[in-house]
């Protein structure tokens, strides 16, 4: 955190962040409030200056174990959500989804599972052209977004999901996509290509393994 | 031949489509892989369902075998006339070499990866196909907001502060971005030339000076001032001019005629 | 404060109510969905045969007191909200969204695509003389900033994109912004065959740095 705080501070605060009890009120209210994730970031910035949203939400996280609401945490952002279990009473706040198609589906999971990962790529893993629209539909959903380009000749885009991902299915992170360490163990999501084909497996590899590292750091 | 009905007793083509020997699942399974050929998404997910019926491990598969069934399966869709997209026959064509291959002892010398791993990958294609599959479904099995567990229905807004935001999405700003470079790329092409000399004017010219040609003369002094130094500009004026002339006598106004290959065109006017 | 809320069911929950404590998280949970107040009448409707969910309110109501959030009554509904001594958190949900205009859309696309470019540059490239307004905009939303000067006759200044512009984009960096091929190959671009079908790459934007006239030449 900066040392130089902009906003006019009364004197107390000054010197002392408020105690934790009251901040973990402040995070409770400003989680309450916000229908989106609130990242601890920007906790930190709305809070008065020196407080620990981190530890608070420690706290609120136990706070709400068991309770109809749920501290949860999606990417680097923490949200109130209801408990799955109470689904049933809920039909009444349900929206309606417009149902994916299997294409759309099985893209996504090859997003999720493998990313960053290049159109290339999903169209090799499924056997199939992505169809016109497929990827459009999944950027709209905001469920996926763009990576880094890849490093290897004609420097392609790649494709990652987002933290609304992440949201949408109740995941912490990428890292806890369900089978996603036996998958990894079984070389299932290892970008291996035809044999003999021009590909060389190196450079691809050295990216993956980047932007997955950098996805699986805390 | 197991006494155990498979694929196999139909793919092998029309003649050993034995409908009697199979069980009626299974009928009802090869008939259903022949209609629904439309149902599957490409050949790497038909290759997986006939896979399927091989009942074992994706990794033991064997690949020749399963070679052989969409062989048969391609053939078997060709006769019943039913169309298939050029990705499957692509498919079918690489699989005739590779069971070629997988059948015949390796040539010495030869180049390139063996046929076992050719065919290895193929099984990796599949397994990883699968599981991809798999994964996809355990996710959508997961609890989902909005549908399992939900978000604060009635997001505060205190208006204590009114601050306007500006947004706009990625795919906004790449939609603004393909508006602008498409319009650019329709642009009607354009010759930006200045030494255009077009029919229309020439037809103008021509109207007012045809009547001061009674007697044959050649097109070329007709040609306007200017026009005629410039090689740009005379060819232009001249091809305006030549079809200007065309259009007119076709409309009976003048009449034309050139004494042979290559010879100046003459022209008068046509008498009423 | 609470007394094990998540007691299990026994047989008897079978015929009866399920138990206090998982009535209340039930009225936890629906009050915290809910866009609107919910009446008694509402909950004993939604909940299962035989709760009592004004009890479960009370209970409830006790268990936020002192919390950041509240259960308040309105009207013979209730609602849950944040506390008022917290009310000076809550700016940040008082943003109001409005769509940036079709102008400065198209010259936040060029400068991102083209940068470093020039005043000149995106009025040519967009066809139209770009207002003041429009620049003025972007800079104030720190989504474009002046590059270096240009070179030429003139010396006239550059427009670059910001770390807040990737950052509200979601972008690693521009150059992760997809080419036209790309954007086609998406289905964000009508596939219409282009008149002649060749597409040139750029040759307005010689000046442009050699990461971005890639863009175009995949």
């Amino acid at each position: 955190m900066s040392d130089a705080p902009k906003r006019p501070l009364d004197e107390k605060s000054l010197f002392d962040a408020p105690p934790m009890g009251e901040q973990e009120r402040m995070v409770e209210a400003i989680l309450f409030a916000s229908s989106d994730p609130v990242t601890v970031a920007e906790l930190v910035a709305r809070m008065p200056h020196g407080c620990d949203p981190a530890e608070a939400l420690a706290y609120l996280r136990k706070r709400y174990e068991g309770r109809g609401v749920h501290l949860v945490r999606v990417g680097d952002a923490w949200a109130m959500r209801t408990a799955a279990d109470l689904g049933h009473l809920m039909h009444k706040e349900t929206v309606e989804q417009k149902k994916l198609s299997r294409a759309a589906i099985e893209t996504l999971a090859i997003v999720a599972y493998h990313q960053p990962v290049t159109r290339a790529e999903i169209e090799e893993i499924r056997g199939v052209a992505v169809s016109r629209g497929t990827v459009d539909q999944l950027l709209e959903l905001d469920w996926i977004r763009l990576g880094r380009r890849r490093m290897t000749p004609g420097r392609p885009v790649t494709f990652v999901v987002t933290e609304q991902f992440l949201d949408h299915f109740g995941l912490e992170s990428a890292r806890d996509l369900p089978g996603i360490k036996e998958l990894r163990a079984a070389g299932l999501l290892d970008n291996r290509p035809l044999p003999g084909s021009m590909q060389r497996p190196d450079d691809d590899d050295d990216d993956a393994t980047d932007g997955q590292s950098e996805l699986f750091e805390d | 031949m197991s006494s155990e009905p498979t694929l196999d007793d139909w793919a092998g083509g029309p003649d050993r489509f034995d409908a009697e020997r199979m069980a009626p699942a299974d009928r009802m399974a090869a008939e259903a892989l022949i209609v629904d050929v439309d149902g599957f998404e490409g050949p790497l997910d038909l290759l997986l369902t006939l896979g399927r019926t091989q009942k074992v491990d994706l990794r033991r598969i064997s690949v020749l075998q399963l070679s052989e069934q969409y062989l048969a399966f391609v053939q078997r869709a060709q006769a019943l006339r039913i169309e298939l997209a050029a990705d499957y026959l692509v498919m079918a064509a690489w699989l005739a070499f590779l069971k070629s291959r997988l059948l015949l002892p390796p040539e010495p010398g030869e180049d390139g990866p063996s046929a076992e791993e050719l065919a290895q990958h193929l099984a990796y294609q599949l397994e990883r196909l699968q599981a991809m599959r798999e994964a996809a479904a355990r996710l959508m099995a997961r609890d989902q907001l909005g549908r399992d567990f939900f978000a604060r229905g009635l997001p505060e807004d205190i208006t204590r502060l009114r601050k306007v935001e500006y947004s706009a999405t990625l795919l906004d700003l790449m939609r603004a971005y393909a508006r602008i470079r498409t319009k650019d790329e329709f642009r009607p092409f354009v010759m930006d030339r200045d030494h255009v000399f077009t029919m229309e004017q020439a037809l103008d010219r021509m109207r007012g000076m045809i009547g001061y040609a009674g007697e044959w003369s050649d097109l070329t002094s007709f040609l306007p001032e200017g026009w005629d130094g410039n090689p740009m500009r005379r060819r232009s004026s001249t091809a305006a001019h030549f079809a200007a002339i065309l259009e007119m006598a076709k409309r009976g106004q003048l009449e034309l005629r050139q004494g042979e290959t290559f010879s100046p065109i003459q022209i008068r006017r046509k008498e009423p």
